[in-house]
This record gives structure tokens, sequence and C-alpha cells, in this order.
């Protein structure tokens, strides 16, 4: 069951995955964007890790596709985006030669990888639930953790910042 | 100084002269006279700078069709209004209806701009130096100035009354 | 503006406050068509031609009416009485057709104040009525003529 | 009054002009696009179009585009008799048709010369008042509406139907009033009418000031409304500005004041003027307008003189029903009246009464005939509406919204 | 509550055999009743019949007792278009744009002197009534008519929604009548 | 899992469903008639008695008015944009626990359709969705007036959904854990979220109307401006899917503000009800019961504020709005959350010693 799912999962993700790159319309490859988000959330799950989905879906599918959307909608107003790109032989060589390089490592890559097989009997299937990680964030990874939420404080703060500018106030 | 017509109108014969101020007149209290359409717009913007007069409100201008006088076929009559000395008076100019060329206003009031608009579109006179002197209330094709007295209340040319009953 | 006014939620409170009170109170609605709202005496409604105390029309079709309507609805076209009509026309004169096109009516009750014998009123009882066709509009004698028999009742 | 210190702060005005100056520098922005507001969106009432170019939710032009309903009135009113010209009145600002109904009386008064006793001036001056009151119970209704709360409207639309009530009893019409005649009024008032109008007096001041608890401290509303579609003093003189909207500039010009008409030389009332010339000062000084109003109708109800409701001139002025069925003289007066022939003397009036929306003037050329010779109206709408442009840019189009309601440009009065 | 319902004709229902548990009627009557209790109005306001409606609407009249209270000032979405008001030849294309953007099934009401005949304005500027430019399914006189009488008007259309077969823009009659009118 | 659990939970499921859906459909009788209410009308009385039959007149109207997709639009995004906004609404309801459980013979029947542990998680990322329905709606329609409405409801619902998350943090402070089956249970009696939060209730309410597009923050549709915004160009059911979804939404909402800070099926005494039974099966039945009833009512209670909200308050400017929402909500919710973890720590060191 579980393995037909994660095929099913896979192969979806790859052909949403595929259709983002050749779809001509921006705003369709974001909506399969967001669709290959949500086959990767659906592995998320299958591996038990279910904080991770749901953040997946909240911070990528939530915010920041609605962001690309947004900014997509803005230049495509009326505008036919399709058949703009231009397609001369050089552009086509240079796809080729990218995408072959890139085909070459991922062989390189995968040519060595041998597939763990995890033992039942040590494995803890609770190891992708919230209070594992949040153990992990608080113990091994605490000054990551931290430095990465005062990053996002002060991100916070600047973004409030600038808000505030646009009021013509002055600030500082 | 207490606005009265007599003044007033002292003040501007003095400055434009007899043969440019005339036909003045006052039918209701408010003071009527006739300029030349080469003084209308100094004698407004007289009337506007003046210390005493402070004349700086345009109430209205209305187009006025006389076909029977011959050569001054077409009045414009200026409404200004003093608001400091609520003292109002009226000006008109005559022009033929041939050529119904008169200077501008929106220099001084912008609410003369589409108030000479209006004027265009219904009597045809031209202003010159408007910013944007096109049809305002009518449609552009409209090929005539409806306010002119040689034209009916309807249009003839239509062909969307069927309420065959009715008109004297 | 007040501190209070600045943090929104006090004048929020209050513009709630006069909402419920409303929400319970009672209902300003007259429910049309079941329930009709009083209407003045002088309300300008429906023309009607009105006879007098004998049943006679009124109407002499002096034509005042039509030449007061600023909307050109009235026409009429009058003709001689003849003997023996004494009880249905009273004067001389009367109307042979009198039409109102009450599309272009705008009851303003200029032809209620022109007319010299009092012969055409606005009536405050009753509406023109909404209808299907344009036609059914033009309002000749047989419905603007008063029914007989009202006269003697009213 | 609005320049007293409950007003909202100075510094957000400045702010929004600050604002509205900083947005305008981008202006070689080009990536404008063109947004067609009209001539059927729900925000513009009546009928007129804008088409705007806008940055995003900046409004950076505007070209308004009028005459959608024009329907000739000054056409018109030269082909007919002077009594019926009336009704056309009516229909210019229907928000407020007394008003433009006496309005139009007193010119033809003035050029007839017809002196009208104290009772019938008494009585146009109530119904003025209470075209007033329901030109701005509209105007600040919608202002709210379009601001979202729709609420209010409602509350105020039921006072609006008993200001009805009274113009029923008056004259038999809610709307499009045909109100009075040349010479006074067409029938006295009713005990009924007097009646309605006292429950009115009482009635109406607890209504009208729980709308403004609704309103006019709501913080949200505030913001909507301060700083937006302002204009200067200057500008507003130079485009003619009249009525609330020049008053809510600090200008203090009242033509009621300025020209008494109608005895309003009689009553005891202040001209609330604003300070800052934006939607939230058009706003308190149409409420407080209203208030004014209110106290000029209670001192108008209370002092009403004993006394005829029409002038003495049976040349112009219809003779009573009962005389014309009777009396040879009266019959002839009523047909040479009601066929338009009255001697209209030659010569040319000017009259102005101070309409729901500012001067509303009537310059009435005649030579002699049975039509007005020619008949300007000078439509405060008219004028108004075209300064919004230089209102609006700059602001958002929430903005600009909220200041075509605030100015009431009604589309009727606007393209005549 | 209950008393403020004891003097309402309700929506009556459909004509057809009731029996235990059994009631049918056709389909056509179920959704026509639907329909005529459902008819978001446009108002297309444009002077003194605009502030008419307002009153129909406001809590005097309140057309929202029939269900019509909701305007769609997206012609899309509404039912009638009420024309309220002057329409100068200026203003005729754009009723006719509306009416074509609307989206079957749709009504017409002309209300007032001026939206069905011109009215008073009998003038070189001004259309002398909408049928002239759109197919007009109610007329209803007045200058202004009484909010009264633009109820009647929304009933005299309820009259027709509940009896018109639903394939009503099918029928080479309705093609016919739009056909007249050049509407596509 | 047994499978008599398997069907109970595939019959709750559609009842939740069921039931969410025939809330939305009276809600928009509710809205109707409680605005009218508070205008001084009577509203919709004729289809049916009391006018109850209206939505089922809507909808029948709806359905059988005429499909418009405009001749520029993107008709396959045209039509994927309200089906993604019902589709994202009806999903959200399934985490909610409606009640506590029941107890039929040995089985007991947990009222919740799935009690997931990041249950909190699963309606924030669903409801952060329902944004694309507007926008993919708002987009095809090639409509300006659509567009804007979707830009608004685009950056609308970003900007809220940071203050949500962040008030929403406090709550999980006090709680420890994202389910809402927890968060529930911890709010016996009468020990509400609500006395705990009272400011972090208040960011999470205001972020609520402006994630369902409620007055004040109506800005994607309003009338005023917008004609419609988003659903401007839309017609028959796909217009009756988006405001159908809206109120789905608020009900949705209501929900999660009831379990989150109401203490969801918990009541005053409920302790004391539950032990005056004898049975103590029945005693737990019969305070389930009430609890559940609790729970509506509670749900009713603040779909009736939203709406009573609605035709009471203006509406903002746009870009009061996005002030409101970064300037104050977001510095609010972030002080909340040091308030609240100094009560935690300042309750720990007291009662710890």
């Amino acid at each position: 069951m579980t393995e037909s799912l994660f095929f099913f999962f896979a192969s979806l993700t790859l052909l949403c995955a595929i259709m983002v790159v050749i779809s001509k319309n921006p705003v369709f490859s974001v909506i399969f964007l967001i669709l290959t988000f949500f086959t990767i959330s659906a592995h998320y799950i299958l591996l038990n890790a279910q904080f991770l989905a749901a953040v997946n879906i909240i911070v990528y599918a939530g915010a920041i596709m609605v962001l690309f959307l947004f900014v997509l909608m803005f230049i495509n107003t009326g505008k036919n985006v399709e058949g703009t790109l231009k397609r001369n032989v050089l552009v086509k060589i240079a796809g080729t030669v990218a995408g072959g390089l890139l085909f070459t490592v991922v062989v390189a890559a995968l040519k060595d990888v041998t597939l763990g097989n995890p033992d039942p009997a040590t494995y803890d299937s609770q190891v992708g639930m919230v209070e594992n990680l949040g153990k992990v964030l608080f113990t091994k990874y605490m000054l990551p953790f931290q430095l990465v939420a005062v990053l996002f404080l002060v991100s916070m703060v600047g973004a409030v910042m600038i808000g505030k500018r646009e009021t013509g106030e002055q600030n500082f | 100084m207490e606005l009265t017509n007599e003044n007033v109108l002292g003040k501007l014969i003095a400055q434009f002269g007899e043969e440019n101020i005339f036909d003045a007149y006052d039918p209701d209290g408010i003071m009527t006279l006739t300029t030349t359409r080469e003084n209308i717009i100094a004698l407004i913007q007289y009337l506007y700078d003046d210390k005493d007069l402070q004349v700086q409100f345009l109430t209205t201008m209305a187009g006025i069709h006389f076909p029977d006088h011959k050569g001054r076929e077409l009045c414009m009559m200026y409404q200004l209004h003093s608001l400091r000395h609520n003292y109002r008076l009226r000006i008109k100019v005559f022009v033929p209806a041939e050529d119904p060329v008169l200077p501008t206003l929106t220099n001084i009031y912008a609410a003369a701009n589409w108030m000479e608009r209006e004027a265009y579109d219904f009597y045809g006179f031209i202003f010159t130096g408007h910013p944007n002197l096109i049809r305002i209330l009518n449609i552009e094709e409209m090929e005539y100035h409806p306010m002119l007295k040689q034209y009916p209340l309807e249009d003839q040319t239509r062909e969307d009354k069927i309420d065959t009953y009715f008109g004297r | 503006m007040t501190l209070s006014e600045r943090m929104y939620l006090p004048a929020i409170a209050q513009g709630l406050g006069i909402t419920i009170k409303h929400f319970f109170k009672k209902k300003a609605t007259i429910n049309y068509p079941e329930e009709t709202r009083q209407r003045s005496d002088i309300w300008r409604g429906l023309h009607v031609l009105k006879r007098d105390e004998n049943g006679a029309e009124r109407c002499t079709a002096c034509g005042l009416c039509a030449v007061a309507c600023p909307a050109e609805a009235i026409t009429m076209t009058a003709g001689e009485r003849k003997k023996g009509e004494e009880h249905l026309y009273r004067e001389e004169k009367y109307a042979v057709t009198y039409e109102v096109n009450m599309l272009r009516c705008i009851f303003c009750g200029l032809c209620e104040e022109a007319c010299p014998k009092a012969a055409i009123f606005l009536q405050d009882d009753k509406l023109a009525p909404a209808r299907y066709e344009r036609d059914e509009f033009i309002y000749g004698k047989d419905r603007l003529v008063e029914p007989l028999k009202t006269t003697e009742t009213k | 009054m609005a320049t007293d210190n409950k007003t909202a702060d100075t510094d957000q005005l400045q702010e929004f002009r600050d604002n509205r100056d900083l947005k305008l520098q981008d202006k070689k922005n080009e990536n404008l696009t063109t947004l067609n507001l009209g001539p059927t969106h729900p925000a513009t009432h009546g009928i007129f179009q804008n088409i705007l170019q806008m940055d995003g939710e900046v409004i950076m032009d505007a070209v308004p585009t009028i005459g959608y309903i024009h329907r000739a009135f000054e056409k018109i009113a030269e082909r007919r008799p002077f009594y019926q010209i009336t009704p056309l009145t009516d229909r210019m600002n229907y928000c407020s048709s007394p008003i433009n109904n006496m309005g139009y009386h007193m010119t033809v008064e003035k050029l007839l010369g017809i002196e009208i006793p104290k009772r019938a001036q008494y009585i146009r001056v109530i119904m003025m008042e209470l075209a007033r009151i329901s030109d701005h119970l509209i105007c600040n209704s919608i202002l709210g509406v379009d601001s979202g709360a729709f609420t209010g409207f409602l509350y105020v639309m039921q006072e609006r139907e008993h200001i009805y009530d009274i113009y029923e009893e008056v004259c038999g019409a809610r709307l499009t009033t045909n109100m009075g005649r040349i010479g006074g009024m067409e029938r006295d008032l009713s005990p009924k009418a007097l009646h309605l109008i006292g429950e009115f007096l009482k009635r109406f001041p607890k209504v009208w000031a729980e709308f403004e608890k609704m309103l006019t401290r709501n913080r949200i509303f505030i913001d909507r409304t301060v700083g937006v579609g302002a204009i200067t003093a200057e500008r507003a003189l130079s485009y003619s500005f009249t009525g609330p909207n020049l008053r809510a500039t600090g200008v203090d010009y009242d033509v009621r004041v300025m020209n008494p008409y109608s005895s309003y030389g009689d009553f005891e009332f202040e001209i609330p003027v604003g300070a800052k010339g934006d939607t939230y000062d058009r706003y308190l000084v149409r409420n407080e307008e209203v208030w004014q109003s209110l106290k000029i109708i209670e001192q108008a109800y209370k002092n009403l003189p004993e006394g005829s409701y029409h002038a003495d001139a049976p040349h112009y002025y219809l003779p009573p029903k009962q005389e014309v069925y009777t009396s040879m003289e009266a019959l002839i007066y009523h047909f040479k009246i009601v066929m338009g022939e009255i001697d209209a003397p030659k010569g040319e009036v000017y009259h102005s009464v101070e309409g729901g929306n500012g001067e509303l003037g009537f310059y009435l050329v005649s030579d002699g005939g049975r039509t007005p010779y020619r008949l300007h109206f000078r439509r405060p709408c008219f004028i108004y509406y075209q300064a919004y442009t230089e209102m609006i840019v700059g602001g958002q189009l929430a903005d600009a919204i909220l200041t075509l309601s605030s100015l009431n440009v009604i589309a009727g009065e606007l393209d005549a | 509550m209950s008393d403020l319902n004891k003097d309402i004709n309700m929506a009556e229902a459909p004509e057809g055999h009731s029996g235990a548990g059994f009631f049918a009627t056709s389909f056509e009557k179920v959704i026509g009743l639907a329909r005529a209790n459902s008819l978001w109005p446009l108002p297309f306001a444009t002077s003194c019949c605009g502030i008419e409606f307002m009153a129909t609407m406001g809590a005097t009249y309140d057309i929202s007792r029939f269900g019509s209270e909701r305007p769609s000032f997206s012609p899309r979405q509404a039912d009638i278009l009420l024309v309220m008001g002057t329409i100068a030849k200026k203003m005729g294309p754009v009723v006719k744009q509306v009416y074509e953007q609307m989206a079957e099934p749709r009504w017409v009401v002309a209300v007032g002197a001026c939206a069905t005949s011109g009215g008073i304005f009998d003038s070189y500027s001004v259309l002398q009534g909408i049928d002239r430019v759109v197919p007009v399914d109610v007329y209803v006189p007045g200058c202004p008519p009484r909010p009264e009488q633009i109820l009647d008007g929304l009933m005299r259309v309820q009259d027709l929604a509940k009896n018109e077969s639903l394939r009503r823009r099918n029928s080479p009659e309705y093609q016919a009548l739009l056909a007249s009118y050049n509407i596509k | 899992m047994d499978s008599v659990l398997l069907i109970y939970k595939g019959i709750y499921i559609l009842a939740i469903f069921g039931i969410s859906l025939l809330i939305a459909t009276y809600s928009t009788y509710f809205e109707r008639k409680i605005a009218a209410f508070i205008q001084d009308r009577v509203g919709p009385n004729r289809a049916g008695p009391m006018g109850l039959l209206q939505p089922l007149a809507d909808a029948g109207k709806l359905f059988f008015k005429e499909e418009f997709i405009p001749a520029k639009a993107n008709k396959m995004l045209f039509i994927l944009g309200p089906g993604i906004a019902m589709l994202v609404a009806a999903m959200s309801s399934a985490v909610i626990p409606f009640g506590d459980t029941l107890i039929i013979g040995e089985t007991s029947f947990d009222l919740i359709a799935i009690d997931v542990n990041i249950g909190i998680l699963y309606i924030f990322g669903v409801v952060s969705l329902g944004v694309y329905g507007l926008m993919i709606g708002g987009w095809a329609s090639n409509n300006k007036f659509s567009l804007l409405g979707a830009i608004r409801a685009a950056s609308q619902n970003i900007s809220y959904e940071l203050a949500m998350g962040l008030s929403l943090i406090a709550v999980l402070m006090l709680s420890g854990s994202l389910s809402l089956k927890v968060i529930a249970e911890q709010q016996t009696g009468f020990n509400w979220n609500i006395w705990y939060q009272p400011l972090g209730f208040l960011i999470f309410l205001i972020c609520a109307f402006a994630e369902t597009n409620r007055t004040p923050f109506d800005l994607p549709e309003s009338e005023a401006e917008l004609i419609g915004g988003y659903h401007t160009e839309y017609s028959s059911m796909k217009l009756g899917m988006y405001l159908f979804a809206e109120y789905i939404n608020i009900f949705v909402v209501s929900a999660v503000m009831s379990t989150l800070y109401f203490g969801a099926y918990n009541f005053p005494f409920m302790e004391n009800l539950r032990n005056a039974f004898d049975d103590p099966v029945l005693g737990n039945n019969v305070v389930t019961i009430i609890g559940v009833a609790v729970m509506f009512a509670k749900i009713f209670a603040f779909i009736f504020f939203f709406m009573w909200v609605r035709w009471t308050l203006p509406r903002f400017r746009y870009d009061q709005l996005m002030k409101l929402g970064w300037n104050i909500l977001i510095p609010l919710a972030i002080l909340n959350i040091l308030l609240t973890g100094g009560g935690i720590l300042l309750y720990e060191y007291f009662t710890n010693g």
C-alpha cells in the first residue's frame, strides 16, 4: 500500500515538475509548482513527518507561491506572454548542454548510492513528529535555531519598518 | 469702499474708456454692461486684480442667441461676483454668428473650462486658447449646435419617437 | 483623534451597540402588497375623468389640460353634444376621445389645476399599474371616466 | 462646527499630501493601467464616466466624460410657458426638488415684480430646509454606503420617508414635487402637514444624532475620509465652488446670508465651515448644516405668520377653483394663465438660492413672450465635477469613490 | 417573529398532485418559482427614479422581502435590469451593452416615464423609451413611480419568471426578438 | 482500525461535510435576515414560511442561470477558480473537534473526523490555500476590476496570515500541543483560553475577519469600488460557489475560534453534571451531547457576530488595511508572545518554587 502510494506520488511529482517547465503560460507553471509542493508534502506524510508536510504547504504553497502568482499577475496584465520567449538556435544549444550536464551529474551521484534499509526493530516511527523535531531543534541544533530565530525577528521588524516608512513619517 | 453700480461703472469706464464699456444698465439690481471681445479678458483680469473691487468669483457663463440682431447674433454673458463686497455684475459680449470667436477665460478661472465647453456645445462659440474645446454634453458626432434658435427642440431626423398622438 | 478613538475599538463597540439596539426594534416595513401605506389625500395618482352629481361627464373638451401638460401626454377630440345626450355630457361640447399616455405622464398635477370644470382629477387611492405592453398605457375614455355608480356613493 | 479641535489631526492631512507628492514623482513609471470607471459603476450613482490611469491602486490621471443623461433642460425651457418649467426644475437636483422649484418661482417673481406674503415665504423656508436636510441625508449616508457602512443609510432613509410624507401632504408628490406656484404656494399648509412637521422636529434629532454616532468618530471612517479629495480654498474659488463643498474649505459663503431671499434674514442660524476641504470636512459641514436647518425649520414653524399663502396677483396666480366655476373674470384669468399668456415684462433677472449643493442660480431673459427667451441654470454640480480630476489624482481608487460621494454630484443637475 | 408574518402571502406552492409523501410537479415550475423568488436586480439608475429605488430598498418598502435585495452591479450576476431614469442617446449603447453582458434568463424593467417613453424630455438628446435599444418586459409608469409601483413591476416580473419555459432563450421567437434588436 | 470505526469515520466525515454545507446555505439566509433586522426591515419572507426557502430559491436560480465565460478569459482557470475556493473551504472542517467522545456499548466514538497531531497547522495550511481560488478566478476573468480584487485578496491574505500565526503561537505555548483535540480537552469547564489570551484572541478575531474577506476587510469584493472584485465576471453556480466558500470559511473560522479560545465543547459545571449521573457512561454521553450543542451555540454566536459587524462598520482602505496588519497587529502579536512567555515563566516560578 505505502509503496504503491509512493510510486503514485513520485510519478505525479515528476509529472508536475515537468509541467512546470514546459507550460507556456507562467500562471500554469505556478499552479503546477503548487501541485508539486502538494505531492512532496504527500511524501512527507508517507514518511510520517506530518509537521514538515504542513509547514511545507503553509510556507511554500500558502505564502511564497501566492507571491509568485501575485507578481505574475502584475506583469501579465493584458499581455500575451506566450510566444514572447525567443527560441533561437543558441538558446536551444545552451539548453541541451546544460540539461546534459545536469543529467551527467545526477547519474554520477546516484551511481554509488545504496538504498538504506531501516531495521524495523530499531526504527522509530515517531521521528518526524513535532515533539521529536522540537527536541532535536532545541538540543542538538540549538545555536543555529536561535540564530535563525534572531534573523527572522530582524527581518520581521524590518518589514514592519518598511511598512511604516511608506506613510511618510520619519523613522529611526 | 462701498461698491455701487455707479462707482464701479465709473471706475471701469475710466480704465477702459467709453468706447469699450457701453450699454450699461441694471435690470434686476445687477449691473449689466457690454464690452467687446478684444477687451473682455483684460476687463475680467482688471476686475480680478483690482484691490478695491476684488471680483474674484465667476458665478456662471451663459450664451444667448438673438437671431434678429444682425451682426451681433450671439451673446456671451459672464456673471461675476465679488465675494468680499458681495457685489455682482454681468458682462456681455456680442459676436456675429458667422464668427463666434472669443478668447478663453480659463487662464483666470478654472471653472471657465467646462462652461466654455458647454457654450461651444450649445452655441458653437470658439474659445481661442482653450485647452480642450470639445463637446461636453452631447455626442461628438452631433452636427449642429442645438441651442441656436433656428433648431427645433426635437431632433428632426430621428426615428425613435413613435407616439404619433402627441406634439402640438 | 483622542487615544480612545485611535484604538478603533470604542467607536466600533458604540456602533455595534446601536445596530443591536435596532435589531430588537419594531420593524418599519410595510408589507406591500398586503398592506398599503397611507397616502395623503392630495396625492397625485392615476387620472380620473369626473362626472357631476347627475352622472354626466364634466369634461367639455376645452383643451386646457392638454395645453398645460408639460409632457404633452393628453390628446382629445371635441364633439358637439346631440339632443338627448344631456344626461351623458354636462356641457354642449364634450370629449369624443380623451387619451392620456401614462408612460409620458409625469403626474405633475398641472392638468388638474388647469381644468376649469373640475373634470380631471389625479386620485389619491389609485396608482398607474405596471404592465407588459407599451400599448396598454394609452388610457382612453373607457378607463379614465369614472364609473357611474361610484359618483353616488362618493 | 468643523473648525474646533474635534477634527482629525492635521498631520494626517500633511501625511497624505507628502505621500501623494512622493507618489506623483514616480509618475515617469510607464506601467499604468487604464481603468474605466463608469458610466454604470455602482459608485457613480448617477451616470458619469471616468477613465482612470492607474499605477496599482493609485490614480495618476483621470479623464471625466459627462453628458450621459443630458436632457436639454435649457432648450425645453425655451419652448414651455413659465409655469410648465417647474416640473423641469424638479428633475435637476432631484434630492432637493423643492429648493429648485422655489428658486425658479422666485426668479420669475423677481421678473414679474410680485411681492410674496410673509406666510408663503415662511412655508417656503420650511420646505426648502426640509429639502436641504433630505439632500444632505442622502449625501452623507451614501458616503457611508460607499465606505461600506450600509446600515446608517437605511436608518436615515426612514427619516427621509417622513420628509416625503410632509411633501406629500403639501404638494401631493414624493420626489418630483412640483411644489408651489409663481406667486406663492398652491395651497396652505394643512393641519396634518403642520402636525407632521412638528413630529419630524421632535423625532429627527435623535435619529441624526445616532447616525453621527455611528460614523463621525469611528476611526475607520476618519481614516478613510481625512485628507481624501482635499482642495484648497483658492482652487475651490477658482473652480467657482459654492455651498457645503466651498464651506468645507473654510470660506463662509452662503447665499442665504449674503443675499437673503424669502425672509431668511428673519432666522438665526450659523454657517458651519471646515478647514481643509477634504471629504471629512465636507461630511462634517453637511452634518452641521442639517442641525442648522432644523433650527431654521423650528423657528419658522413656531413663528409661522398668519395671512395669505399666495400673492395677490390675479394676472399670474391662478384664481381659486371655486371662483373659476362661478365668476367670469376669474375664468378669463384662469384661461390666460393656463394658456401661458401672462404679460411677462421684458428684461433679464438672475436669482440664486442656496441649493442643497450650493448656489443654484437662474438666469432668465424674457422678451415679453409666453416663454422665457433664455433660461440658464447655474448648476453647482456641473461646477464641482470639473474639479474632480484634480481632487482625486494621487489618491487611491477607494478615495476617488468617497470623494465623488462627498461632492454630492447629482447627474441630473450635472448634465442638465 | 410570527406576528410579522401573519399577513403575508407565501409564495404559493406549485400546482401538482400531492398525495401521501408524493408531490409531483413539473420541474420547470419549481425552477420558475426559484427564479421568481430570487431576482437579483441590476439597478441601472441614472436619475430621479434611482432615488425612489433607494426608497424601495429602504426599510419602509424593503425589496428584500421578495428576495431581491442583493443588487448585482455586475451584469453577469443580475437577473433583472431595472432601468431607472432618463436614458440619453449617449447612454443608449451603454444600456444595450449591459443587456448583452447579462446572463440568461434576463428581464428588463423600464421604470418611470423617462425610461419607458422619454417622458417630459421630448428633446434632441433623449432616447424616447429604452425599448428602442433593448427588449422591455415590464413597464412601470410614473415620474418617478412610487416604491409601491416599482414593487408592482417586480411582481410582474415574478409572474413572468414563474410561467416561463426553462428553455426560453433557445426558442425561435426569443431569438427573433433579440435579432430585431441586433443583439447577437 | 476495526471496521466499525472506519464506517463511523466515513459517516462522520460525510455528516460534517453536510453540516457545513447546510450551515453555509442557511448562513446566506441568516445574513439577509440579520441584515434586515439590524436595518429595521423584515428581510426575505415570501419564499416559504418566513422566507426559509430563500436559499433554495437562490440555489435553484443560480443552477439554471446561463453559464458565462468571458470571451478573452482563460477558460480552464476560470472554471478552476471557484472549484478551488469551494474545495479548500470544505476541506478545512475535518480536524475540528465538535464534541467529546460518545460511548456506545464498548466502543467509544470520537466526535472528530481526523485527529491529527498537527490539527492547527492543517487548518492554517488549508485556509491559506483558499486565496488561490480568488486569485486564479480574478486573474482568469481578464477584467481589471477582477484583477484588482485578486491582487487585493492575495496581499491581504498573506499579510494577515502572519499575524494570525503569531497570535496562535501564544495559544500553542499554553497548550503545548498542535492538536485541536488536545487544546479542546485542556479547557475543561470554564477554564477557557480567552481568560489567558484576550489580546491574542482579539488579534485572531481581526485576522479571521480579514481571512474570510468580511467587512471591514472586504476589499477584494468591495461593491462600491470593484463591483464585486474577483467574482465580477462570474455568473450562475460558479458565483454561487464563491459565495458558498465564503460562508463555509466563516463557519470554519468560527469553529476554530470557539475551539481555540472559547473552550470548544466545554461548558461551566460540566464536571458537576457528569458526576450527577450514577452511570458514568450515561453521564459522559449526556455531557458530550450537551457539549456538541454548546459548541454549535458558540459557532453560531460567532457567525452572528461576523454578520453583526458586517452591517455596522465601514471598510478600510487598501493601504490602511496593510498598515493595520503589518504595523499594528504583528508587533502586538509578538508582544503577546512575549507576555505569554513571561507569564508562563512566572507561573512556573511560583508554582514550582
